[in-house]
C-alpha cells in the first residue's frame, strides 16, 4: 500500500523536482550533468539505485557512438531514476516510521 | 576431507564431506574466462583394508561433495579409509575410526 | 567422532598394495597431489561414456547396456519436491532388494544426466546419500541393479531460479 | 508495555486505533530523544517487534527464530536439517580455528584481544563502544585486533574473516544475545539502524521490514522470506547460492542488490547500525552460527 502511496507521491511531486525544460530539451550534456549530480546526492544519503549509473554510462556510450536519439532517451531515463531515488531518500527521512508494520 | 563413521546394531554408517570445487567447466570467473572442468570422478572406501564401497561420480555432484553409505561388520575403533581421485588425477586419502 | 584430513600413512593395513603405496607417498600432512601415473587398479574405471552422455537414454544405455528396466516400489528415493537451491539437492536411495550390485542416479535435464553410480559389496547395506546439482526442474531417476534387472523409481524435483534466497 | 498488553486483549478495531496511537507516540518521541527514557523506548521496541512475530507465527516457539526461514517453513526445514547433519561450514570452522591460533608476526594471537581468550563471546557482539562512539561488530573487532598487532585487515564479506567469525561463533553456540543500548549516543546508533530497517529503498522500493515483517513467511518471487527476528544469530553462513561462506554484511549487500539498491560498504556505519538494531530486536535468542542457508 505504501508502495502505491510513494508512487503517487512521486508522480505528483515529479514536476516540482524536475526542470520541465530539461525533459523537453534535446541537449544531452546538461541532462547527463544533472543526472550525475542528482545520483550523487541520492548516494550521499545511501539511496542510490543499482541501475542509474549504468543508464548514464549507456547514454555516454551512445553519445560517443553518435547515436543522439538513443543517448537522449537514456539520459532522460537516468535523470528520471536519479530524481526518483532522491525523492525516495527525502521521503524516507521524514516518513520512515510509516513503514513500521505494527 | 572429513569422515564420520558410527556403528549402531552392526550397521556402520559412514558420512564424508570432501573439500573440492567440483568445477563443471561451465562456470566463468570474474573476468569472464571459463573455469576449466575439474571434478572428482571416483571415491573408494575400505574398512580395515577391505573395500566396502566405491562410487563413480560426475560433475552433477555439488561443490564440497557429501556422500554417505552403510555397511555391516564394522566395530567401534576399526579404521575407515577413504580415497578420492579427480579428473586431473589429483587424489587424497582420509581416515577415521568408527565410533 | 571426527577425524578430518588425516592422511592414510598406514599402508600395511590396506588390502590393495597400490593404495598402500599411495598412502606412503604422502606421509603426514594434508596433501593433494597430481599423480599422473596413478595405478588404475586403485579405482575401477570411470565410465566416461555414461558420464558424458547428454541424454537420459544415452546415459542409461552406456551404463547398463541391455538390462531390463522395471518400475519398482521396493526402491525408496528421498528427494525434495522443491529444491531449496539447485546447487545442493540432498538425495537418498534405499532398498531391501537382495544382492544389489549398483545404484545409479540420473537427472534427466542436466547437461550430463548421470550424476553418480554407487558400487556396493555384499557387506553394504543398500542405503546411500549424496548432494547433487540440478540445473532446472527435472525428473530425478534412481535405478537399483539387482537380480540382473534395473529397478527404477523417479520423482520430479522442482528447481526455482531467481529467488532472493529467503 | 502495559499499554500493549491491554491492547492485545481488545477486539480488532480497537487494536488498530491503539496501535496507531502507539505509533504516533513513537514518532513524536523520536523527535526529542535526548530528553527521554531511551531504555524504556528500546524495551518497548523489542516487545512490539517480538510480539509482531508471535502473532504472525503463533505456532513457532520463540527459540526457533535463530533458525531463520527454517523456523517457519517445514519443507525447506527438512532439506536444511539434512545439510546441517554434515554441513559444508565445518571446513570453515576448522580453517577459522587454525587462523585463530596462528600467532601474528609480533607473537601475539587473537586470543589476546578478546575477553575469555575469544571463546564463547559471539553473543557480546555487536556492542556500542562509548569511547569510540560507534558500534563494534565481531568482524570489525577481529580486524581491529589485527591492526593493533601490525597486521593488514581482512576483507569483510568472505574468506578468512568469515572463517574466523565462524570459528568464534561455533565456540559460543547456545549463548544468548543480550545486546544493550547503554547510552544516548548508543541510542542514536540504534535509531539510525532502526531507520535503515524501516526505510524503503532501491528501484523496487522495499524496506527490510517489507520483506521480513510484512510478507515474512510468504512467497516473494521464488522464495519464502525469513522473519527478521533472529536474522543475525546464525551468521556467518554457508549459502548454497554462494557455495561458500559469507558474513552478515555480505548478506545485507545481497538483499540490497535484490531490491536494486546500491549496497553500502560492509562494516560501514550504516550496516553496523543495522546489525546493532537487529541484534537488539533479537535479544534472548541463542547464537547458532555458523549455519547453512539456501
Amino acid at each position: 500500500m505504501n508502495k502505491f502511496r510513494l508512487f503517487f507521491f512521486i508522480v505528483l511531486n515529479a514536476p516540482l523536482f524536475l526542470s520541465a525544460s530539461l525533459y523537453a530539451s534535446v541537449d544531452i550534456n546538461p541532462i547527463l550533468d544533472n543526472a550525475r549530480m542528482t545520483v550523487n546526492k541520492a548516494a550521499a544519503k545511501g539511496f542510490e539505485w543499482t541501475t542509474t549509473r549504468k543508464l548514464i554510462e549507456d547514454a555516454e556510450t551512445a553519445l560517443a557512438a553518435g547515436d543522439k536519439d538513443k543517448s537522449l532517451k537514456l539520459a532522460k531515463a537516468a535523470l528520471n531514476e536519479a530524481e526518483k531515488s532522491l525523492i525516495q531518500a527525502n521521503y524516507a527521512e521524514t516518513h520512515w516510521q510509516a513503514g513500521i508494520p505494527l | 576431507m572429513k569422515i564420520k563413521a558410527k556403528v549402531k546394531k552392526d550397521i556402520t554408517k559412514v558420512k564424508m564431506l570432501i573439500k573440492h570445487a567440483m568445477e563443471t567447466g561451465r562456470r566463468k570467473d570474474q573476468d569472464g574466462n571459463v573455469i576449466p572442468r575439474l571434478y572428482i570422478t571416483e571415491v573408494s572406501a575400505s574398512h580395515n583394508g577391505q573395500p566396502v564401497f566405491h562410487a563413480e561420480v560426475g560433475q552433477a555432484v555439488s561443490k564440497d561433495p557429501y556422500i554417505a553409505f552403510s555397511f555391516k561388520g564394522g566395530v567401534a575403533g576399526d579404521m575407515i579409509s577413504i580415497t578420492w581421485i579427480d579428473s586431473s588425477g589429483a587424489t587424497q586419502t582420509g581416515e577415521a575410526a568408527i565410533k | 567422532m571426527l577425524v578430518g584430513d588425516n592422511m592414510n600413512v598406514n599402508g600395511k593395513n590396506m588390502n590393495m598394495n597400490r593404495r598402500g603405496f599411495l598412502g606412503n607417498l604422502f606421509k603426514g600432512a594434508v596433501c593433494i597431489a597430481t599423480v599422473a601415473s596413478l595405478p588404475r587398479m586403485a579405482f575401477a574405471a570411470w565410465n566416461e561414456k555414461a558420464f558424458k552422455a547428454e541424454t537420459l537414454e544415452g546415459a542409461l544405455n552406456s551404463k547398463y547396456p541391455g538390462l531390463e528396466i522395471v518400475d519398482s516400489a521396493a526402491v525408496k528415493l528421498k528427494a525434495p519436491a522443491i529444491a531449496e537451491n539447485g546447487a545442493v539437492v540432498p538425495v537418498s536411495v534405499k532398498t531391501d532388494l537382495p544382492d544389489v550390485k549398483t545404484i545409479s542416479l540420473f537427472v534427466e535435464k542436466n547437461p550430463s544426466p548421470l550424476a553418480a553410480t554407487f558400487h556396493l559389496t555384499p557387506l553394504n547395506v543398500a542405503d546411500v546419500s549424496i548432494r547433487i546439482r540440478m540445473g532446472e526442474t527435472s525428473n530425478l531417476i534412481a535405478v537399483v541393479e539387482s537380480g540382473g534387472k534395473l529397478h527404477r523409481v523417479q520423482q520430479e524435483v522442482k528447481v526455482t531460479i531467481g529467488g532472493c534466497g529467503g | 508495555m502495559r499499554l500493549v498488553k491491554r491492547t492485545l486483549k481488545m477486539k480488532s478495531g480497537a487494536i488498530l486505533v491503539c496501535l496507531l496511537t502507539i505509533n504516533c507516540m513513537a514518532i513524536a518521541d523520536t523527535g526529542n530523544k535526548s530528553d527521554l527514557d531511551f531504555k524504556a523506548m528500546v524495551q518497548q521496541d523489542i516487545n512490539d517487534f517480538q510480539s509482531f512475530f508471535k502473532k504472525r507465527f503463533s505456532q513457532v516457539e520463540f527459540s526457533e527464530y535463530k533458525n531463520g526461514v527454517y523456523a517457519i517453513d517445514a519443507a525447506s526445514r527438512e532439506q536444511w536439517l539434512e545439510m546441517e547433519d554434515f554441513p559444508p561450514y565445518e571446513f570453515a570452522v576448522d580453517e577459522g580455528e587454525a587462523l585463530f591460533e596462528e600467532p601474528f608476526s609480533n607473537g601475539k594471537t587473537y586470543a589476546d584481544c578478546f575477553a575469555n581468550g575469544g571463546e564463547g563471546i559471539r553473543q557480546n557482539y555487536p556492542y556500542f563502544d562509548s569511547k569510540k562512539s560507534e558500534v563494534i561488530t565481531l568482524e570489525l573487532a577481529i580486524n581491529n585486533c589485527r591492526q593493533a598487532n601490525g597486521e593488514k585487515p581482512l576483507a569483510y564479506k568472505k574468506g578468512a574473516l568469515a572463517n574466523l567469525s565462524a570459528y568464534m561463533a561455533s565456540t559460543s553456540a547456545g549463548n544468548s544475545f543480550a545486546t544493550e543500548v547503554p547510552s544516548v549516543a548508543a541510542y542514536q546508533s540504534y535509531s539510525e539502524g532502526k531507520e535503515f530497517f524501516y526505510s524503503k529503498r532501491g528501484q523496487l522500493n522495499f524496506s527490510c521490514a517489507d520483506c521480513h515483517m510484512r510478507v515474512a513467511g510468504q512467497k516473494l518471487r521464488a522464495d519464502i522470506t525469513s522473519p527478521a527476528l533472529g536474522h543475525p544469530t546464525g551468521f556467518p553462513v554457508y549459502r548454497a547460492k554462494w557455495e561458500e561462506m559469507g558474513t552478515l554484511h555480505r548478506r545485507y549487500a545481497g538483499c540490497n542488490k535484490n531490491i536494486r539498491a546500491k549496497p553500502l560498504p560492509a562494516q560501514g556505519r550504516a550496516y553496523r547500525n543495522l546489525e546493532y538494531f537487529q541484534s537488539v530486536m533479537s535479544q534472548g535468542l541463542e547464537v547458532n552460527g555458523p549455519s547453512s542457508r539456501k
